[in-house]
C-alpha cells in the first residue's frame, strides 16, 4: 500500500515540525527504509513538482535529513505566527542573566522570587547559560551557544553585556522615535482632515 | 435462517408508518431486504420489537431506503409508549437512539438539499427532539453518561496531532524580554520589601501575644504532634476533621492555630470551601 | 489575486500550530476579513474534500477559529513524534466537566471522589476549565480554549454535550457491534464445521 504509506511519511513530516532522517521514519512507522525513501520521493515530487504552484509548503532536504516547511516566498509572514522557542517567561529571565551576567543566581532569586531555580535548570537543558558554583551559590553567565542563536559577534561575557545594553538605548530610543512618528502621523492626518475641504473646495 | 412472524408483523405494523403515496410493493421489499438483514447482526437482538426497530433502522442505512419513508414522527411516539410499558434494553435503546440520530442526520441533509420545507409536519406532536436523551445520559444509573464514561477504556476526547513546531527568538525578542523583566523586577522587588515588613509586623504581634501564657511553651510541642500526624496520614490531602481526632474546643483551637503555622511554614496548604464554618482541607506540600 | 491569498493563508495555518482566529490572520496579512474567509472555505474544499483521498492533513473549526492537523486515521502513527499530553484520567474528568457544565464541584465529587480538587487545578492551570464561586462550593465551566485545543467545532456548552454524548454512545454502539459480530462468527464457524461433513459425503 504505498499510498498509504506516503500519507503516513506526510503526517509524520507534518506533525515533526523538525527535520526527520529515514531512519527516524522507519523506526516510528515500522516501514522499511526502502519504502520510506520511496514515499519521500514521490511526496517531494508532488509537493515541489506536480502540485508546485497549488502549495505553499515543501519537503526539502536538510542534511542527510527531511523536512516539511513553508516555501520561502510565504515565510516572512507565517513567521509571526509561528510559536517562539523560547517562551516569553523564560526568555525574561535568560535576558536578566545575559544583561547582568556573571551573575550570582542569589541576586537573581531577589530580582524576580524563586522562579528563577526553574527557570535556570531549563535554560542550561538549552546550553544557553552556563552555572558555575561560588560559595553558597551559584554564578550564572551565557554559553558559547548563546551569542551564536542571537547573532552577536562576540564570545566574551563582558562584551555581550556591552552589546546588549547599547542595543537597548538604541531599541528605547527607537521605540520613543516610532512612538514619536505617530504622533505626528496623527497630527499631519488631523492636517489633512483639515486640508481636504479646502481640496474639495478647489475641484468644485 | 428463517424470519419469524413477529417480524413479519413488526415489518406490516412499519407499512402503517410509511407515506400512504407508496403501494404495497414496497413492504414486499422490505421483507426480501430483512431477509437478507436478520442474517446479520439483527439476529442477535432478542425483543422482536426491538429486533423490527433494528431493521427499520438498518434498511435506511445500509440498504440506501429512503429515510423519508419511516415517519420519525409517529414512530417515535409508538416507541416511547412501547418503552415506557416495559423494560426495554437500555443497550439497545442506546444503539437505536444513536442510529436515529443517524436517521435524522440523513433526514435533515436531506431536507437541505430539497429546499423543501415539510417543517410543519415535524413540529406538530412528537419528534425526536422530545425523546430525553440528555436525562437519560445524566441520570445516575448504569447507562448514564458518567457511569458509560468511566468504563471507557479511552475517554471521548481525543487530543489531535497538530504540528509541534517552534521558531527561532529574535535578537529584538530578547531586548524587549529584557525591558519587561526589568519592570517586572522592580514591582518583585517592592513587594517582596512590603511583604516582609509585614512579616516581621505579624510575628512581633504574634509573640506579644503568646507571652505570659501557658501555650507558648507548649505551642512548638503541638506542631510537631499535628505534623506528626499529618504526614502519618496515608493521603496526601485530609480534612480538619480527620486530624482533630478528640472532639474538645481546647484540641480544636490547638490543632486549629499549629495548622496555621505549618501553613506558615509552607509544610502544608489549607483551603475551605464553605466560608466561615465549612470543612477544613490540608494538602501536605513537599513530602511523599 | 485571491489564489496567492489562498496560499498565504495555507502558511499561516501551517506554521502557526495552534487554531487561528480570522481576526489574527486579517493581523498578521493586511488581508480584509471577507477574503480571510473566503481563503479558509477555498482550503477547507480543497483539503477536506477535492484532495481528501491525496492528504493526510485537515483543516477543522475549532470553536471560532481554525487550524491544520493530522487526519484521525493517521494520528496513531505520528503520535511517537509528537506525544499526547493530557493523561487518560485527566481527559475522562474534562469530559465530565464538559458534558455536565455548568456543574457544581461538590456534584463532581460525589461522582468521582476527592481526586477531583487535584484535577480541576491542573485543568485550570491548562486554562481548559474555568472556576466560578458559587455559595459554598465552586461552579466548573469549560473555556474558550476547550473547544479549540479539541477541535470541536462549536463554542456552544448543548452542542458540545451532544458531541460527547455521541461520542460515547457510539463507542458503546462499537462496543456491541463487536460483540455481535463475534457472536454471528462463532455461528457461523460453527455452521461450516457442522456442513463440512455433508460437503465431504456428498463430493463422496
Amino acid at each position: 500500500m504505498s499510498i498509504k504509506e506516503d500519507r503516513i511519511v506526510e503526517s509524520l513530516l507534518f506533525s515533526a515540525g523538525k527535520p526527520l532522517s529515514v531512519e527516524e521514519i522507519q523506526e516510528t512507522t515500522g516501514m522499511s527504509p526502502k519504502h520510506v525513501s520511496d514515499a519521500i520521493d514521490h511526496l517531494m515530487q508532488s509537493y515541489n513538482n506536480e502540485r508546485k504552484d497549488e502549495t505553499s509548503l515543501e519537503i526539502v532536504k536538510a542534511g542527510s535529513k527531511f523536512i516539511m516547511q513553508v516555501k520561502k516566498t510565504f515565510t516572512e509572514k507565517s513567521m509571526m505566527v509561528a510559536k517562539p522557542e523560547i517562551r516569553t517567561d523564560l526568555l525574561k529571565t535568560l535576558a536578566l542573566i545575559a544583561f547582568h551576567q556573571p551573575v550570582k543566581q542569589s541576586n537573581l532569586r531577589h530580582m524576580i522570587g524563586e522562579r528563577i531555580y526553574g527557570d535556570v535548570d531549563q535554560l542550561m537543558n538549552m546550553h544557553l547559560v552556563h552555572s558555575e558554583p561560588h560559595g553558597a551559590t551559584e554564578v550564572l553567565t551565557t554559553t558559547r551557544l548563546f551569542p551564536e542563536y542571537f547573532g552577536i559577534d562576540s564570545t566574551k561575557p563582558e562584551e555581550i553585556r556591552e552589546f546588549l545594553a547599547k542595543k537597548v538605548i538604541g531599541h528605547v530610543v527607537k521605540e520613543k522615535q516610532q512612538e514619536l512618528s505617530k504622533e505626528d502621523e496623527s497630527v499631519s492626518e488631523a492636517n489633512t482632515e483639515e486640508q481636504s475641504p479646502q481640496t474639495q473646495m478647489k475641484s468644485e | 435462517m428463517e424470519l419469524d412472524n413477529d417480524i413479519i408483523n413488526h415489518l406490516l405494523f412499519h407499512k402503517a408508518l410509511i407515506d400512504e403515496n407508496n403501494d404495497m410493493s414496497r413492504i414486499n421489499q422490505y421483507l426480501e431486504m430483512a431477509t437478507a438483514a436478520a442474517t446479520g447482526e439483527s439476529t442477535s437482538i432478542q425483543d422482536p420489537f426491538d429486533r423490527s426497530v433494528f431493521l427499520a433502522f438498518d434498511l435506511v442505512l445500509n440498504q440506501h431506503m429512503n429515510p423519508w419513508d419511516i415517519d420519525l414522527v409517529s414512530f417515535s411516539t409508538m416507541y416511547l409508549k412501547r418503552a415506557k410499558k416495559e423494560k426495554i434494553d437500555l443497550l439497545t435503546a442506546g444503539k437505536i437512539i444513536y442510529m436515529a440520530w443517524q436517521v435524522l442526520r440523513m433526514q435533515s441533509d436531506h431536507l437541505v438539499v430539497n429546499m423543501e420545507t415539510k417543517e410543519q409536519e415535524v413540529d406538530q406532536g412528537f419528534g425526536w427532539e422530545d425523546i430525553p436523551t440528555s436525562s437519560w445520559l445524566a441520570n445516575d444509573d448504569e447507562y448514564s453518561y458518567t457511569n458509560l464514561l468511566m468504563k471507557m477504556p479511552q475517554p471521548p476526547l481525543e487530543e489531535p496531532l497538530r504540528r509541534d513546531s517552534t521558531r527561532k527568538v529574535t535578537l529584538i525578542e530578547l531586548l524587549s524580554a529584557f525591558d519587561e523583566a526589568r519592570k517586572e523586577s522592580e514591582q518583585y522587588q517592592l513587594l517582596d520589601h512590603l511583604r516582609q515588613e509585614e512579616r516581621i509586623i505579624l510575628e512581633q504581634k504574634a509573640r506579644s501575644a503568646m507571652k505570659g501564657s501557658a501555650h507558648e511553651d507548649h505551642l512548638e510541642e503541638d506542631v510537631a504532634a499535628v505534623w506528626e500526624k499529618i504526614s502519618q496520614f496515608p493521603k496526601k490531602t485530609m480534612n480538619f476533621t480527620e486530624i482533630c481526632e478528640v472532639d474538645s474546643a481546647e484540641e480544636r483551637i490547638k490543632t486549629f492555630v499549629s495548622i496555621l503555622f505549618l501553613a506558615y511554614e509552607k509544610k502544608i496548604m489549607v483551603h475551605q470551601q464553605k466560608f466561615p464554618y465549612g470543612e477544613i482541607f490540608i494538602k501536605t506540600l513537599g513530602f511523599t
